[in-house]
């Protein structure tokens, strides 16, 4: 792989997902991901302030006020896409009808608990719809750095940070590895970029079990 | 995007499995899944069902022939009255059923599909429908607690839908059908019309495509 | 007032309706007012099934099978009518947005306790809306026979039918009189078709105040 | 039927008293009622307001100039974080705040115009939000009870009414403005265009009339 670890990361995040499934994009490295996809991997993107069928960006001659992402990005409707309320649009995340959540992280515990949306001794002031998407999403990928700028590990034995779910995650993506939680089980499953067990090993401070393919 | 799966009634209605909840859309037989219905007795041996309807049919028609064919074991409605039949079968010790009231049957349905795990009505506290249920006091006026109601597979009927499976209601035929469209495990829409992706206005989808499974063309409009 | 019992006790309740006022009406006498009504009149009617703003009844080569009221009868939509799913249509009569629900009743209470539903004895298998209305309507009208076929007043102390809820009825219209809960209290106010005090008192077994306008 | 009033911005603001709790539509600016906002910012001596809203305005944009005139005592949100000034509110001590997930805050709106008690949903549970909140398990995973979120004054957008107040909304445009409409004591609308009645669809109306007591042209489109 080349380019930088974020669009590394996104490229690896998007081989999880499957055609007809439903994905949410956090915003960060997931909203990569839809400059990743092929045109027809048939992956259809819900957007969680009331859209499903999100389509490329538009020219900036082309913007529609009344067309946004969760990012409060202009986007485009492809043909099909729906429009609902944002009641209708968590029910949908809520009740288990969005396949995949795909979203960034500041902590994943050994166990699968997220840490996301706050950092601690900074006031708690945003959460928007992190809790919903990694509670009701069918299968959560998360995707981040291994390490944080200080070069501190983010997947870790326990999360220090506020929680937005336990044991919510899935799967892991990060520029070195992926890791999957199977059955609480953390499990390294496959190294990315050319990086070696010991690189891993370095950048993580949670113990995991390793079943590469 | 990916279309959704275009398959004849009988196959749909096969993966309909003895002992299953199934929903079934309509108020009466306005936006009833005839359709469907008529699959489900022609062409299918599952048993033991709980059917989940606003009504059980009428007196031989719609789900009063399933009801006839001794298959239906349970019933959850709001209304059975309408079919004497169902009556009947209740006197005689042959059909077990819960009763709820029509706007607590369609938030609980609503509350299955919108993944929440219970809510608290005042309808119905005091009353013969309150019992076994928890009651609790909010700002001093009793309420109910009422649990979800899900699904295995939902059998919902819509005017048009699109080659994706995103579907559009008429009149009043909308009724229970969207709420049941989310609430089921596996989902089975027929549709009086299936147009070209773009042929429903975004704005104007009232169920989404991801809630349905497999798509069936009506045979009646 | 002339005609028959039923419909006088439906052009009385009539009377309580104002332009404006978002109506729904039972099955049996309620479904006589729509065609007492005055065209300009301003009452909107809202059915249970999904539509706000129901219209005449269709001529028989009109009917519309999509198109029907709580009663399954065939109806027609006035212009500017809505269409709305169970869930959004029990939303509006539960969450106080219905303001008047007319419906009939076996037995109301000296308490505005309404029993509509079940009769005891007979297995009670049908309970509709009758519920959901009664709690959530903002005014609740009812309008009954005074007696039963059997000549047993309906107007009584307690009931003894099963109840749809408990101090839901606001007003009570029957052939003989109006009777107004104030407050938990219940007020004989008008006398119709030239009833007189004794007429209402030997059909009407609970205790009520009389205050004539 | 019966018109909805028609009245300008500045007459269906000045129902707006001071203490009241207000809900506002859109997320972030898309959907806002700006032409409301704007009369309630330059007309209105309204203060110590309740606000809910999913974000409080951009810095000096949309709510966020009524939270530079120190009008809010309070805001209920799910976002706080694009308004730095929100931000800095609160840590100086000028505004009180209450977080709630997205989804919830969505739910509990909803809740309150469909005369619920509460409800309870899995979100949150085991976090720094479940604070204070009553936690329950159903099907052994832990839910949180939310209670509704009702208003005093809603102030919501549409891209279209028709004359009798029925709502048509446009993209994402729509987003918490339906729930916000059936949740408050007095719901103003601002529609982009007001067209005749028979103008939207009965199937369409994404908010019948009956929740609409104030109608208002917008300004802007």
């Amino acid at each position: 792989m080349s380019g930088d670890p974020r669009t590394r990361i996104a490229a690896r995040a998007a081989l999880e997902l499957e055609p007809g499934d439903v994905v949410n994009l956090g915003i960060g490295i997931p909203n990569l991901i839809p400059g990743i996809l092929a045109p027809d991997a048939g992956v259809v993107i819900h957007t969680e302030n009331g859209l499903l069928g999100v389509g490329p960006r538009p020219a900036q001659d082309a913007v529609d006020p009344d067309l946004v992402d969760a990012a409060k990005l202009p986007v485009t409707a492809l043909p099909g896409a729906a429009y609902f309320d944002s009641a209708d649009s968590f029910a949908m995340i809520r009740g288990g009808h969005v396949d995949v959540a795909v979203l960034g992280a500041l902590q994943v515990s050994a166990a699968g608990d997220i840490a996301n949306w706050a950092v601690p001794g900074r006031d708690v002031l945003g959460v928007g719809g992190a809790m919903d998407l990694v509670v009701g999403a069918r299968r959560v990928i998360v995707t981040m750095t291994a390490t944080t700028g200080a070069g501190e590990p983010k997947v870790v034995p326990e999360c220090t940070y506020p929680l937005t779910a336990r044991g919510a995650a899935d799967v892991v993506v990060t520029e070195l590895s992926v890791f999957r939680l199977r059955e609480g089980r953390l499990v390294l499953v496959e190294l990315l970029g050319g990086a070696t067990l010991d690189d891993v090993a370095r950048a993580t401070s949670a113990a995991y079990e390793v079943e590469l393919g | 995007m990916t279309s959704v799966r275009r398959v004849s009634a009988e196959q749909a209605i096969s993966r309909v499995r003895s002992g299953d909840v199934v929903m079934v859309g309509g108020f009466g037989l306005v936006g009833a899944p005839l359709t469907l219905i008529d699959a489900l007795v022609e062409t299918s041996d599952a048993r033991d069902l709980t059917i989940v309807s606003n009504n059980v049919g009428e007196a031989g028609r719609g789900l009063g022939l399933l009801l006839r064919q001794g298959r239906i074991r349970k019933a959850i409605a709001s209304y059975f009255t309408s079919n004497p039949e169902a009556v009947a079968a209740v006197n005689a010790g042959q059909l077990d059923y819960q009763l709820l009231p029509q706007g607590t049957f369609a938030e609980a349905i609503r509350a299955a599909g919108a993944g929440l795990g219970g809510f608290y009505t005042p309808v119905g506290a005091g009353t013969l429908l309150a019992e076994g249920k928890e009651e609790r006091l909010i700002d001093g006026v009793p309420h109910l607690l009422e649990r979800p109601l899900r699904a295995d597979v939902a059998l919902v009927h819509a005017a048009r839908a699109d080659e994706l499976g995103n579907l559009w209601y008429r009149g009043t035929a909308r009724n229970f059908n969207p709420l049941m469209a989310a609430a089921a495990g596996l989902t089975i829409a027929e549709a009086g019309e299936i147009v070209p992706v773009g042929g429903i206005e975004p704005e104007a989808v009232a169920t989404p495509h991801l809630y349905v499974d497999l798509l069936v063309g009506a045979k009646r409009l």
